[in-house]
């Protein structure tokens, strides 16, 4: 049914969906959809630009803080191309502990958005349970790296600690409970009418569109497209740990909840392989501080999906030019996609099944609260500023 | 139905929040808290001060006469600078409540006692 | 003003010690650049980037070369607390011989297989979590490889004598940066001790997962290129065909169609490194426990231990029934040619320093340092008499003694040298291990202290200052000095040895760069 | 014969001398630099032999010109970097949204970063940049240093 006059509906950048500024300008006809243009950027920060002025070891920290929540993917995307340019390999200990905590990250990121979607329609309870479970894989987390957020575990030539046999038990208590509980949410999220109605037929994205507008992770798997960095592209362990592809056909954004639970599944599974079949010996190797000339790609499938950065180095300790495209970006034609022809009411959920994360694709928006004034700053530039009202060096 | 045995079942158990000004968990062994400089240990040679990457540490000297001021507000607790330094004079603490409401106090200075 | 650029140690470390080419690739360096700016490959020291690039101000690589001065006398302090010292031994607690009571261990080995069955035996108990040792490279059998082993087996294709330059001292710092170990067991040649305890005296973080150092005695180690080419031109020898290299007296090559090439030693010394040839250490002075080769015993080691921890995890093995010892006073020639390689070794060293001195060639900054003092230490010198640190009870010998029975004297106590008195306690002159040498054992029997001894020695009163009896040593080459009264010249009081003067200059053991 | 290697000869017979220089540093990754008038032809033929995702566009900024970097992969697996030069006083390029339509905000992105025309792109309004930001100001090209880019921004705001 078609009202005749299209309204413009902005939304964002601040909105209701995610925690994260973002615009996008709905045309609406009634109550449906049929144009949307997205308008990213408000959190852009310049990190590729920061990234050609500092060295390499700092550049690790810099990557970790691209996304907070997808840090180790960042930091392994960041190492591996690293060493892909000096040509070393991370020794095989190292490799499988890379794996263990991009596991447990994925866990950790899947359970945040399973709590934010059953937020999104209006499913409470459900929320408070996953983010309480949550807690479990983010102590293991804090356990093994010492922070709870940015574990920087990964450096480059390898990492930076040991999984000692000691808390090894504790991993596999916290990882015995997750699954019960994971099972437990796969069964209530099936039988649960509130769940179903608000999703199911909700934001499709048909198999072709998805592999036409470059989908990425969870989403393009949830098509029912079997694309999987890990298993395509293998990286650290990947190709000696054993491990299904998670999909599903209903290509709505119930599908896209039932992959990210098998993914958390299948994690589960590849921690506990993981584990025990680590090999012993060394965690890292010494790298040299500056690289020499080349350039170099690195994948890594990242718990919203493929994650790729380029680097092209000139010889000195800092690069040349970095590169960063986060899952979310490859997503959003695709979520486009699925806007068209859906309710309103529906926008938050569909905006938060690709799980978007806006952080990993912008840059700092600043107003000065003093003189009002709107500044775009980037990193660099809003370090300085602190610099001039500290008046002291940054390195 | 469902739902009241779930109920019932969780009104018996402890609250899974901690109250947290009252109650304290103590962090696990290798947390990563604020770094702090032995000064007897230091030798001045400035490579935390090169090697943080938010420029959080600054030296003010060289050598024996070296002076640190580390920036809490611009740490991001990585414990880069407690690995790079030779000689084991950082060591990263236990403690990670470090809010406050004027950044001039987040300054820790270390200066070498003659 | 001076840039960062020029402060860094680098650049003398490579006007002094890589220039010259008296880099022995231990590597120490490459463990201990916090920023990993040098690093050794292809059997060279490369210098990757520029340090200044990181840091404003640092020496650590210049400290702790072996063949630098810094740190020289704190290194002492490790092994300083240890009651006997002896000229061409050092600091020691005891000395004995030991072999491994497992004869596999004794005959992979070219001795008693001593260091093996420790460590295996420190790795079984826990003491240690790993050892870095040196192995055979598998295709060329003579190149040798540092090798870090972390169970007891990998340590059965490790060889306890090393001839030729082998980084192990990087191994060390992989160990602790890549493996993270923190329980390490070291074997080194004495410059390889040396570069790991002047990293323990600057305090290097990867030095609190050090256990043990266990040091090797070692003549000199050669030029593999050098050596190579040598054998090839001259005696038709290829790399590969080595099976085996022992040293004693000759330089034997074995090969592996059993024939036994000897090759005299001065002939074989133009091979060696050059910084070998200015080596005074032969037994690892500074390490917790020695462990050398105990000619002309087949299958057994000279053992030298020199600290608590050493004595402790040897007293372990022997306890655990691993390792079997006996009292060296038995074997008195074994003891007469340890020391004498040990004084062969100094003195080529000192001829050698005198002859580039003279030509005016480089000498590392470790040479001169041993032979020249610092202001304060001369200060200290000139203020100390010869009355407060010479040794008052004096082992002396009559005329009459043998060769032989003066050995067994020497092979019990110790000492190198000993005054010979008369039965009324009037000193005749002097007799020491040189002269011994002189004589070929089999004779030793018949032949009386008297018919070798110095009657002409060098002595010095109880009021000369220390600085001045030094200088009295350094005239007449001569490492003791016999302190007679002032006004009876018979009368003997004392005697200093240079180990003495030494002793007096150890410095606090944990000092700042 | 490696996959790789049968892409790079395919390529090879196909592109003939439009190819500059091709090489595969590792598995599954190939870096291929080509003309610039090639573009929409090695696309279409990428496309065609199974190359249907793109994952993003990277410019670089070499000095007098500008390097776009097509990373494209093979069901997943192999990444292949297609690499091109473009003037920085003439950049045009080819859009290609019509062959992969997910490249369409990749080409934006890199259009503000560095000004590459797009030519026959649907919308190359502002994507990530905010509105009023100066125009001919391409943050990621070499010259644009900090201290430039704060003088040229703030001035402007400070006149206002």
């Amino acid at each position: 049914m078609s009202y005749g006059s299209i309204v413009k509906v902005p939304f964002g950048p601040q909105h209701p969906a995610l925690k994260e500024p973002e615009h996008f300008l709905f045309e609406i006809d009634g109550e449906i959809i049929v144009n949307v243009k997205p308008r990213i950027g408000y959190n852009h920060r310049g990190i590729e630009k920061a990234f050609e002025r500092r060295t390499y070891i700092q550049n690790i920290y810099l990557a970790e803080r691209i996304c907070g929540i997808c840090s180790d993917a960042h930091t392994t995307c960041y190492t591996q191309a690293i060493e892909d340019l000096l040509g070393l390999d991370a020794p095989p200990r190292a490799r499988y502990i890379r794996v263990i905590v991009a596991e447990l990250e994925r866990i950790h990121s899947h359970s945040l958005w399973l709590g934010i979607a059953v937020h999104e329609i209006g499913f409470d309870t459900f929320f408070m349970y996953l983010w309480r479970d949550r807690e479990a894989v983010m102590d293991i987390l804090e356990l093994i790296s010492g922070n709870r957020v940015h574990y920087a575990m990964n450096t480059i030539g390898g990492v930076r600690r040991d999984i000692t046999p000691e808390i090894i038990p504790k991993i596999i208590r916290s990882l015995d409970f997750l699954e019960k509980r994971t099972k437990y949410y796969m069964k209530a999220l099936r039988s649960e009418r509130t769940v179903l109605k608000r999703t199911v037929d909700v934001g499709v994205l048909k198999p072709k569109d998805a592999v036409e507008l470059c989908a990425v992770g969870p989403t393009l798997r949830a098509s029912g497209v079997k694309n999987d960095v890990r298993g395509d592209d293998p990286y650290a362990a990947y190709d000696e740990i054993p491990f299904n592809i998670v999909t599903d056909d209903g290509c709505d954004v119930f599908s896209r909840m039932l992959v990210r639970c098998g993914e958390i599944l299948e994690s589960i599974n590849m921690i506990r392989y993981a584990l025990d079949h680590m090999p012993s010996g060394m965690l890292r190797v010494r790298m040299p501080m500056a690289v020499k000339p080349g350039e170099a790609v690195s994948r890594v499938e990242a718990p919203r999906g493929e994650l790729i950065h380029y680097v092209k180095s000139n010889g000195s300790t800092r690069p040349e030019r970095y590169k960063v495209r986060s899952p979310t970006l490859a997503n959003i034609p695709a979520l486009c996609r699925m806007f068209i022809g859906q309710h309103v009411a529906d926008i938050p959920i569909i905006l938060a099944g690709i799980d978007p994360c806006f952080a990993c694709m912008d840059r700092l928006v600043f107003i000065d609260v003093k003189t009002n004034k709107r500044k775009s700053l980037d990193f660099e530039s809003f370090s300085e500023m602190v610099r001039k009202q500290r008046n002291f060096r940054l390195a | 139905m469902a739902i009241i045995a779930e109920a019932i079942k969780w009104l018996l158990k402890h609250p899974v929040t901690i109250k947290y000004p009252f109650e304290r968990e103590a962090p696990p062994k290798g947390f990563r808290g604020r770094p702090v400089w032995d000064m007897h240990r230091c030798i001045g040679c400035g490579l935390c001060s090169r090697i943080c990457p938010s420029g959080a540490i600054e030296i003010i000297g060289r050598g024996q006469e070296a002076k640190i001021k580390h920036y809490v507000d611009r740490c991001l607790f990585c414990g880069q600078c407690s690995e790079s330094c030779p000689r084991n004079a950082i060591k990263l603490m236990n403690d990670f409540e470090h809010a406050r409401y004027n950044r001039d106090v987040m300054i820790y200075e270390y200066k070498r006692e003659t | 003003m001076k840039t960062s650029k020029d402060l860094i140690a680098y650049n003398d470390l490579k006007r002094r010690i890589i220039d010259p080419g008296f880099c022995n690739l231990c590597g120490a360096c490459e463990s201990a650049c916090p920023i990993h700016a040098l690093k050794i490959e292809n059997r060279r020291l490369n210098y990757t980037h520029n340090c200044a690039d990181f840091m404003d101000f640092c020496s650590i690589c210049y400290d702790i070369c072996p063949f630098t001065e810094a740190l020289l006398f704190e290194t002492l302090g490790f092994v300083a607390n240890a009651p006997n010292r002896a000229e061409g031994i050092g600091y020691y607690r005891r000395m004995l011989l030991a072999q491994a009571v497992d004869k596999k261990l004794r005959d992979l080995s070219h001795s008693g297989g001593v260091v093996t069955a420790l460590l295996m035996h420190a790795i079984k108990t826990g003491f240690i979590d790993s050892a870095i040792t040196s192995e055979r490279e598998k295709e060329t059998s003579i190149e040798i490889r540092p090798l870090l082993s972390l169970v007891p087996d990998d340590l059965l294709s490790t060889v306890d004598y090393e001839y030729f330059p082998s980084s192990v001292a990087m191994a060390f710092g992989k160990a602790v940066h890549e493996y993270g170990k923190t329980k390490i067991a070291f074997v080194g040649t004495p410059c390889h001790v040396r570069a790991i305890r002047k990293l323990e005296a600057w305090e290097h973080k990867i030095m609190n997962s050090l256990r043990i150092v266990i040091g090797l005695t070692c003549l000199w180690s050669f030029s593999l290129p050098e050596l190579t080419r040598f054998l090839k031109e001259r005696y038709g020898i290829e790399a590969g065909d080595i099976l085996r290299i022992d040293m004693d007296g000759k330089y034997k090559v074995s090969l592996k169609n059993g024939k036994v090439a000897a090759i005299s030693i001065p002939e074989i010394k133009a091979h060696t490194l050059s910084i070998c040839r200015m080596c005074e250490d032969f037994t690892s002075e500074l390490a917790d426990i020695s462990v050398g080769g105990a000619h002309p015993l087949k299958d057994w080691s000279t053992v030298i231990i020199r600290t608590e921890i050493g004595e402790e995890i040897f007293e372990e093995a022997v306890k655990a029934d691993v390792i079997r010892t006996r009292k060296i006073e038995e074997e008195p020639n074994v003891y007469a040619h340890f020391v004498r390689m040990s004084f062969l070794k100094r003195k080529y060293a000192t001829e050698e320093v005198e002859r580039r001195k003279k030509h005016g060639e480089p000498v590392p900054p470790i040479s001169i340092r041993l032979r020249e003092f610092l202001p304060r230490e001369i200060n200290l010198l000139s203020s100390l008499k010869a009355e407060h640190i010479m040794t008052k009870n004096v082992i002396t010998v009559t005329p009459e003694t043998t060769l032989e029975g003066l050995l067994a004297i020497m092979t019990r106590y110790h000492h190198t040298g000993y005054p010979i008195v008369d039965d009324e306690g009037k000193l005749l002159g002097i007799v020491t291990f040189d002269d011994i040498s002189k004589v070929l054992p089999s004779k030793r029997g018949g032949v009386l202290v008297r018919e070798v001894a110095h009657s002409k020695i060098v002595t010095a009163h109880p009021d000369s200052s220390l600085m001045e009896i030094y200088e009295k040593m350094i005239q007449h080459k001569i490492g003791k000095i016999i302190i007679v009264d002032r006004k009876d010249h018979r009368k003997l009081l004392g005697i200093i040895t240079k180990t003495d003067i030494m002793h007096v200059l150890k410095w606090p053991m944990k000092k700042l760069v | 014969m490696r996959r790789e290697d049968r892409i790079v000869t395919k390529l090879r017979e196909k592109l003939k001398e439009k190819i500059i220089t091709i090489n595969v540093p590792r598995e599954r990754r190939i870096f291929i630099h080509i003309k610039p008038d090639a573009l929409r032809e090695s696309i279409k033929f990428l496309r065609d032999i199974g190359f249907r995702h793109i994952s993003t566009i990277t410019g670089v900024d070499t000095g007098d010109s500008i390097e776009l970097i097509y990373h494209l992969a093979l069901d997943g697996s192999i990444e292949l970097s297609l690499k091109l030069k473009v003037q920085k006083d003439d950049h045009k390029v080819p859009t290609i949204t019509d062959i992969i339509p997910g490249v369409v905000l990749y080409e934006r992105e890199v259009h503000e970063m560095f000004g590459v025309n797009f030519e026959g792109h649907p919308d190359l309004s502002p994507l990530i940049l905010p509105e009023g930001w100066p125009r001919n100001i391409y943050p990621l090209r070499k010259k644009y240093t900090l201290e430039h880019l704060r003088n040229s921004i703030f001035k402007e705001e400070d006149e206002k």
